[in-house]
């Protein structure tokens, strides 16, 4: 009898996802066992007309990773979108357009710019990529940009989402067992659109350090603060933490290990923005009445853009900077 | 000397009634005159110190404003008694600036040649005129053209006291002129055709 | 030393010389720095605005404007003649107060090729700069001449603490600024009941006996209180008692003799500056009787209303008010000390 | 933009100061801009961030925040909360590259009918100033490369 | 506008009210009816209907019959603000069977047509409120009203007369009050008086009994020399702090024999009671008649607390009732209801410095002379001059004393008139002098009140009107030598006169009290920019506030004369009594609550809740809310992190849809 069909892609990332998914170890075997893989460019060799050739929902499950940049990534979201049951948005690029996503904060030309014309890039004949070029052989084409980066669920109906950068192993392993549980019929799916993989709380709930009620004087950088003390919560110790509002699922790995949390696991359950619960969060704990005195305590969060949506730009209620969206 | 044969502070019926006049004068005046908040006090019209010379106290003056009386106001000498003292301006309940209200209504009086004593009006006119002149006050100049013109008597006896400023060296008798004239003239031009209308 | 842009008004060159010569005397001493506003005109005194508001106003808005152009470090335009700190301070007022009064005093600026903006300086007077900015205890500490035994009647006249729509004065009507400043070089202050009433202004010009019985008023209550001397801030007070008191002697037959000067002279002779070089002797009313005086005892006289603290027989007084503020009633015990 | 620019502006009142304050400008009838839309809340401190993007993102021009002065706050000391967010989140939103003076905090108490109607005069006169924003059309884009912008940030 | 998607919308009806013409003059009514029906039809509106007066009877009716005939879920009515009318018409819908937190009220009169006047853009405005609020009410959840006891005692701030009678009212009813005065007898202001208009009755003679009533009345419970620090809690429930100042008196044994006054060696001038005009001991009762009757000890000004010596008071006292070591003590007290009746302040005179007071010894302020003309005063009830003998020849009286002044205060004192009227007739009746009045209007509206102003009039007292310019000392000549000068138009004959007199008497108005603001924040009632706390209405509910259970009364709202305040005291009472007798209030159902689940014990709102209602489970490590002593600010669900805590009629999904719906044009436009 054939197996069920397995299928992963990867869009604007970086490609630790596609780690992620390798270091659950023994597990990959499962997924082996139980699943023929008809489409997994990192993996195995498929060619995108045997996708385009498969009749549609052929394909039971789809990880998708990455941020949709540019058409051919919009393209092939549609794609397996038509060809697959179950789609998930897998790791934070294809659900909140992670660190891709920070791309929405410059107009494209810049961003153009600075990856072939400064003095990083050795470009000696100045280069600049058009997404048609004429040449002898006839015309190539590559894929034209968008005007900014999106959530996968921003471009086609997402039936799951699994937060991370990357998910977690053991989470993944988890959510594996669950599909092949159903698979024998021994477990049900989640209901459409949930998040799978992680945790309903935050960050804080996992974590180990002591807290009190949080009352700050100043923000100061982790590496300022020598040494940061082991066992008390780091945003009492005035390191921006971003635990309070970051789901939970990654059982807390920086605060264990002294690192501030930097919202790589997005919102928790809905949430509509996740910047927006970080503002509160920490405008809760300055201790000051004084406006003088507010702002320089404020001043201790250099880039509070950046501290607030290094991850979740692309979801955020803005999407993007305005000076990506001007007309 | 103008001539009106109507003189309606001797009668007690009112005979013209110019209902914007309060407005106008408000308008004329610097600042924001809180004329039309007057509740008739009296507080100016007993500061005043030298209530005493005048027609009307201020505060009267105010009512006829507002009765329209035109000519019985720019007629009464009240504005050309006022010394500036601004006792009236800081003990008045509601803010009117009395002060600058007088100025206006001089400026009215010798616009529609309504007063009645030319001695003050062209005090000031002469005044005016020097600094014009010069950019400066000049008092020697002042004091004898207008002595010369309104109270030559009185010029030979305050002669001794003029005297004394000059040797005491407290009056000169050359102008003094600043190096900006035609930068002040050019001003003061422009500002002669504009208009207080809002 | 602080720096202050310096606006001193036509009579300071002539009628007043002594107020000026006084006042650069003392200036350095005191850390005063004064730039004089450069080709300033005539503030057109209460003469101008009766003719022509627009005019008036441009004409005292060219000095607010050059001074705005020369301010870097101060903004603060020190005016020692009340009119002239009137008109400037009332120009930067009523400019703001009434836009479009702005706009056109600004139109005919620009004829001029000049702009001013209301609120960009601080117009003060000489004897607001002296208490707030340079403080009693620097003037006590300077002086080496205490006028001890000179009975002197604090006048400040009117234009100075009204209207103050900047409220920069302890009260319109009855202000101690003078007062402290004339104790702070050991002049012996009466408590003179006109210290803000009128001269006459221009009336001496226009309606003499107008302004003569206003000047008697004032000389005869400054004599009921036995002063020797009038002290002033205004350069008009100073002219009308001076010059014009053996006409106001003449018209009511009577034989006053009360010498009035600047308080800036005043504070010279404390901080020990030679008479002649404060202008003294410049006045029509001479002084010399009432500077022989200096040292010399006079017995206490009866003013009403005495502290409540040293009468126990009779009905006890309130305390005496500082400044004039909303606030807790009975709040100023300290008044008293 | 053409000078009859009419911001649309959302208003966040506080239900025991500015909300009556507004009703206070009603029955004294007093006129002002009818560009703001006003949402009643229990108090400053409810103001989430949330609704100030919500809102910039969803077509508004700017925002509106209005409390009880400080130390009056019904619930004691709420309204300092609301400050600090507000802060913070201006400059959030300078980050984004709006102009943080697109939303402004403003006090006023049961009593300040006027001068509710003054500060909304001038708030929508500012806003008017910015021009618009109109976040909804800029998101509505057809998602295609585009030419070079400028940043709107005003320092 | 997603969200609903896939589940069917509720079923919403849409009622806008002409008001008369206060809505329809300046909203095109009709169009925003239709409007609704059809824009609105897709978000779930299935009637819309417009009316002259929705808040009539016959109004509520017609959406009681569509709740009950078209079933519907959800009403929206574009009225007035929610502050007049929301009871109203929840209570239609309650009527009707549909829950009352299910309606909402657009405000469309305060919020748009009393506040704009170009007609088309007004009803555009209207659309968007109406949209607003139905966005917002499909998200409305229903809710049940939380009903709590309320504790049956009262407390009264203020023991001034308008205090006392709200006391006797209540105490008398059966109920217990604590009556709070800061100063060491209750009384107030009236106590001080000598003669009160129109009547001529005395003060003491009147009030005294009063005093005597609230101090021995068994449900009144005094809390003299004292003062409330601290509030917390909501109607029917507050509990209050209250500091006793020690008296250094035991009063369990003091007997009020008054010998400990008598032999206490220091003197110093009585600000308070005799105005300044007269002295006191250091250990006192303020008057004769106080109340209570114990004596108290001015710490600050007693030499055994300078110097460490005397105790002559110690020494002679026969029951041993002084005890230097008393320190001051806080209570704590339960009640249900708060009256405030704190009074107002005098203006101080001195600020009119053209009026000389202070400078001019014998001008005097209305109080001043109210002791003097008291014969308990510390002139024994003669009218003299400061030196404390000559009487005056003439005397003048000058209205509007920092009253109706934009230098000072802009509005009317009310009393100042009558009292002014009062002090002539006492003058002309003790020394037969001159007695000149200066007026600006002479205001003397209420009963008997202008019959005396005849009957003042006949005694031959002399009315100028006019606001007197100065008075001073500086003489003209001979006639006005010695005397204090009053110069003042004359407004009627036009001329200005220099009225010579022995003494003058500043009628000076009513200020609130100087830390009215500091009470206002404590007892949190509204207070305006002048320091008048505010009423609920001006009209209609003047002894309410904006605070459920706090009354105000008396002339904390406002200068008032002595019949107005003891109506306004016992119709406060009224308005506690009516509460007591509820037994129990209603309290809008709006509270935050925490999510268990979602909390994930970060503790950051732990901090935010001035009222202690979040507490920290360090078992469970999460956060809770305490309900009773939550008050639905939401400052915790703008706050939490997690999204963890909600908050019943405001939470996200109302505001963020009622932005949507505020926003529909700006996004059908795009």
């Amino acid at each position: 009898m054939s197996k069920p069909k397995f299928a992963m892609y990867w869009s604007g990332s970086c490609g630790g996802c596609e780690i992620a998914v390798l270091n659950i170890g023994e597990k990959i075997l499962d997924v082996d066992s139980h699943f023929d893989v008809a489409f997994w460019p990192v993996a195995v060799d498929a060619k995108v007309k045997d996708v385009e050739a498969l009749p549609d929902g052929d394909i039971l499950l789809t990880l998708w990773n990455g941020s949709i940049r540019n058409e051919e990534n919009e393209h092939m979201a549609h794609l397996l979108r038509r060809k697959s049951q179950l789609l998930v948005a897998f790791g934070s690029c294809a659900t909140e357009g992670c660190i891709p996503g920070l791309a929405n904060l410059s107009p494209l030309g810049e961003i153009f710019e600075t990856a072939y014309h400064t003095i990083s890039t050795d470009n000696p004949q100045g280069i600049h990529p058009q997404p048609v070029t004429q040449v002898p052989e006839g015309e190539i084409t590559i894929p034209a940009l968008k005007d900014r980066v999106y959530t996968l669920a921003q471009v086609v109906d997402v039936d799951y989402t699994m937060p991370g950068c990357p998910p977690e192993s053991h989470q993944i392993a988890a959510v594996i067992d669950l599909v092949i549980q159903v698979l024998e019929g021994k477990a049900q799916l989640p209901p459409k659109g949930s998040v799978i993989g992680a945790g309903g709380s935050t960050v804080c709930e996992e974590c180990p350090r002591k807290r009190n009620v949080k009352t700050i004087k100043a923000f100061r950088r982790i590496q300022d603060v020598a040494p940061a003390d082991p066992e008390l919560c780091l945003l009492e110790q005035g390191i921006p933490c971003n635990g309070p509002a970051t789901r939970s699922g990654c059982d807390a790995r920086c605060p264990r290990v002294g690192a501030q949390c930097i919202g790589c696991y997005g919102p928790a359950e809905g949430v509509l923005d996740y910047g927006a619960r970080l503002i509160t969060a920490f405008a809760s704990v300055i201790d000051a009445t004084e406006p003088q005195e507010i702002e320089r305590i404020l001043d201790g969060i250099p880039d509070p853009t950046g501290q607030f949506y290094r991850f979740n730009l692309a979801d955020s209620l803005f999407k993007a900077g305005s000076a990506a969206l001007k007309k | 000397m103008p001539q009106t044969d109507i003189q309606p502070f001797r009668t007690a019926l009112i005979q013209e009634e110019d209902l914007s006049l309060l407005e106008e004068v408000s308008m004329k005046t610097a600042g924001v005159s809180h004329l039309e908040m007057c509740i008739q006090c009296g507080s100016c019209g007993g500061s005043c110190p030298p209530a005493e010379e005048m027609d009307h106290t201020p505060r009267m003056l105010f009512a006829m404003l507002r009765a329209g009386m035109r000519d019985a106001v720019l007629q009464s000498n009240t504005p050309w008694i006022c010394v500036s003292c601004y006792h009236c301006v800081v003990r008045c309940p509601q803010n009117v600036h009395i002060t600058d209200v007088m100025y206006t209504l001089k400026s009215m009086a010798i616009r529609e040649k309504k007063y009645r004593d030319a001695t003050a009006p062209e005090f000031s006119e002469t005044f005016v005129d020097m600094v014009e002149k010069y950019g400066r006050s000049f008092e020697f100049g002042l004091a004898t053209r207008h002595y010369l013109k309104h109270a030559p008597l009185r010029l030979v006896s305050m002669s001794t006291m003029g005297l004394g400023m000059l040797t005491k060296g407290r009056m000169s008798i050359t102008p003094k002129k600043i190096k900006g004239m035609p930068q002040l003239k050019a001003i003061l031009d422009k500002a002669k055709e504009l208009e207080l209308t809002s | 030393m602080s720096d202050y842009l310096f606006y001193p008004g036509c009579s300071m060159e002539s009628s007043a010389k002594a107020y000026y010569d006084s006042l650069m005397e003392i200036a350095e001493p005191l850390g005063i720095n004064l730039k004089e506003i450069e080709d300033w005109n005539c503030c057109g005194a209460t003469e101008y605005v009766g003719i022509n508001l627009i005019p008036a106003y441009s004409l005292i808005a060219r000095n607010l404007a050059l001074a705005a152009k020369m301010k870097n470090g101060t903004k603060t335009v020190v005016a020692p003649c009340s009119a002239c700190y009137l008109n400037l301070a009332k120009a930067d007022y009523y400019m703001a107060e009434r836009p479009a009064l702005g706009e056109k005093v600004n139109q005919a600026l620009e004829a001029g090729g000049l702009h001013y903006d209301p609120g960009t300086l601080d117009i003060r007077h000489i004897l607001d700069i002296i208490i707030n900015d340079i403080g009693l205890d620097v003037l006590k500490a300077k002086v080496v001449k205490p006028l001890k035994g000179l009975r002197v009647a604090p006048y400040l006249g009117c234009m100075v603490p009204r209207p103050d729509y900047y409220h920069r004065w302890s009260d319109p009507e009855h202000p101690i600024e003078l007062v402290e400043v004339l104790k702070a070089i050991g002049a012996e202050v009466i408590d003179f009941p006109r210290a803000t009433t009128c001269c006459g202004g221009h009336m001496t010009q226009i309606g003499p006996e107008t302004a003569y019985e206003l000047i008697r008023r004032l000389i005869s209550s400054a004599e009921k209180y036995k002063a020797d001397i009038m002290v002033t801030v205004c350069p008009m007070c100073q002219m009308n008692i001076d010059a014009y008191q053996s006409e106001t002697n003449r018209y009511f037959g009577t034989h006053y003799h009360m010498p009035i000067v600047f308080f800036t002279q005043l504070i010279g002779l404390a901080l020990g500056f030679p008479p002649e070089k404060l202008g003294f002797g410049t006045e029509i009313t001479s002084t010399k009787a009432a500077l022989a005086r200096i040292g010399v005892e006079i017995p206490e006289p009866v003013e009403e209303g005495a502290p409540r603290r040293k009468k126990e027989e009779g009905l006890p007084m309130p305390p005496r008010l500082l400044k004039n503020v909303k606030g807790k009633p009975r709040n100023t015990e300290e008044a008293e000390q | 933009m053409s000078e009859t620019f009419e911001p649309v502006i959302i208003g966040f009142t506080c239900n025991w100061c500015s909300y009556r304050a507004a009703d206070l400008a009603g029955t004294a009838r007093m006129k002002y801009a009818p560009n703001v839309r006003l949402i009643r809340l229990m108090c400053s401190g409810r103001l989430d961030p949330t609704f100030v993007m919500k809102a910039l993102a969803s077509g508004a021009d700017g925002v509106l925040i209005t409390g009880c002065h400080p130390g009056e706050c019904h619930y004691i000391e709420q309204n300092y909360k609301a400050l600090r967010r507000y802060l913070l989140l201006r400059r959030v939103l300078k980050g984004m590259g709006i102009a943080p003076e697109r939303v402004k905090l403003v006090w006023a108490s049961a009593a300040e009918g006027l001068k509710l109607a003054q500060e909304i005069n001038t708030f929508v006169e500012e806003i008017r100033a910015l021009g618009p924003l109109g976040w909804n059309r800029k998101l509505a884009g057809n998602g295609h490369a585009l030419e070079q912008p400028a940043m709107e940030v005003t320092a | 506008m997603s969200a609903e998607s896939g589940s069917k919308k509720p079923r919403v009806g849409v009622y806008v009210c002409h008001c008369g013409t206060n809505i329809s003059h300046t909203v095109d009514v009709e169009q925003v009816r239709e409007w609704a029906e059809k824009t609105l039809g897709a978000e779930g509106v299935v009637i819309a209907r417009d009316y002259k007066f929705m808040c009539s009877s016959l109004g509520q009716e017609l959406i009681e019959k569509d709740i009950k005939e078209l079933g519907l879920e959800r009403v929206v009515v574009a009225a007035c603000s929610p502050h007049l009318h929301e009871l109203t018409f929840r209570g239609a819908s309650k009527r009707a069977g549909l829950n009352p937190y299910l309606t909402e009220l657009a405000s469309i009169r305060e919020q748009v047509s009393w506040v704009h006047t170009d007609k088309a853009v007004a009803t555009e405005k209207a659309k968007a409120v109406v949209a607003g609020a139905v966005e917002r009410v499909i998200k409305n959840e229903p809710l049940e009203e939380i009903r709590v006891p309320i504790h049956p005692d009262t407390l009264v701030v203020g023991g001034g007369i308008a205090g006392i009678q709200a006391a006797l009212e209540i105490a008398n009813a059966g109920f217990k009050v604590y009556l709070v005065e800061r100063e060491p007898s209750i009384g107030g202001h009236m106590a001080q008086f000598d003669k009160t208009f129109p009547t001529l009755d005395c003060a003491a003679c009147i009030l005294t009994p009063r005093m005597f009533e609230a101090g021995t009345h068994p449900n009144i419970e005094l809390l003299t020399w004292s003062e409330v620090t601290h509030v917390a809690g909501y109607v029917g429930n507050f509990t209050v702090t209250v500091k006793k100042k020690p008296r250094y008196v035991n009063t369990d044994l003091c007997t009020g024999c008054g010998i400990c006054v008598e032999k206490c060696p220091k003197k110093v001038v009585d600000d308070v009671y005799e105005a300044g005009l007269g002295y006191r001991k250091v250990v006192y009762t303020p008057f004769a008649q106080a109340v209570p009757k114990y004596p108290v000890i001015d710490a600050p000004n007693c030499t055994y607390f300078q110097k460490g010596t005397c105790k002559a008071c110690e020494k002679f006292c026969p029951t041993n009732a002084i005890d230097f070591t008393q320190k001051e003590e806080y209570v704590t007290i339960q009640v249900g209801n708060i009256i405030l009746a704190t009074g107002y302040d005098l203006f101080d005179a001195r600020r009119v410095s053209n009026y000389g007071y202070g400078r001019l010894a014998n001008v005097f302020t209305s109080i001043e002379f109210e002791r003097m003309s008291n014969a308990a005063g510390p002139t024994g009830g003669n009218i003299v001059l400061r030196d404390g003998k000559t009487q005056p020849k003439t005397v003048g009286i000058i209205h509007c004393v920092g009253s109706r002044d934009k230098n000072y205060n802009n509005y009317c004192s009310s009393i100042c008139c009558m009292q002014s009227l009062k002090f002539a007739h006492l003058v002309k009746e003790r020394t037969g002098a001159t007695v000149y009045e200066f007026y600006i209007d002479m205001r003397t509206p209420m009963k008997a009140y202008d019959e005396f102003y005849q009957r003042v009039l006949e005694e031959g007292t002399l009315f100028v009107r006019g606001k007197v310019a100065q008075v001073t000392n500086a003489a003209r000549n001979e006639r006005e030598e010695g005397k204090l000068i009053i110069q003042v138009e004359d407004t009627l004959a036009g001329k200005q006169r220099r009225i010579p007199v022995d003494m003058v008497i500043l009628s000076i108005g009513m200020e609130p009290r100087h830390d009215a603001k500091e009470t206002s924040h404590l007892f949190g009632v509204g207070c305006s920019s002048d320091g008048w706390f505010i009423e609920k209405h001006p009209k209609l509910d003047p002894v309410s506030t904006m605070t459920e259970g706090v009354m105000i009364a008396g002339c904390a709202t406002g200068p008032k004369d002595i019949p107005a305040s003891v109506a306004q005291g016992a119709a406060a009472a009224a308005r506690v009594l009516n509460k007591i007798m509820q037994k129990e209030v209603v309290l809008e159902p709006i509270k935050a609550s925490i999510d268990q689940e979602k909390c994930s014990g970060c503790r950051i709102c732990n901090g935010l809740c001035p009222f202690n209602a979040i507490l920290f489970h360090e078992d469970r490590m999460v956060s809770e809310i305490n309900p009773a002593l939550c008050q639905g600010c939401g400052t915790c669900v703008a706050a939490c992190p997690a999204g963890a805590i909600s908050g019943t009629g405001f939470s996200n999904e109302q505001i963020l849809a009622q932005i949507d719906g505020l926003l529909m044009d700006v996004n059908l436009a795009v």
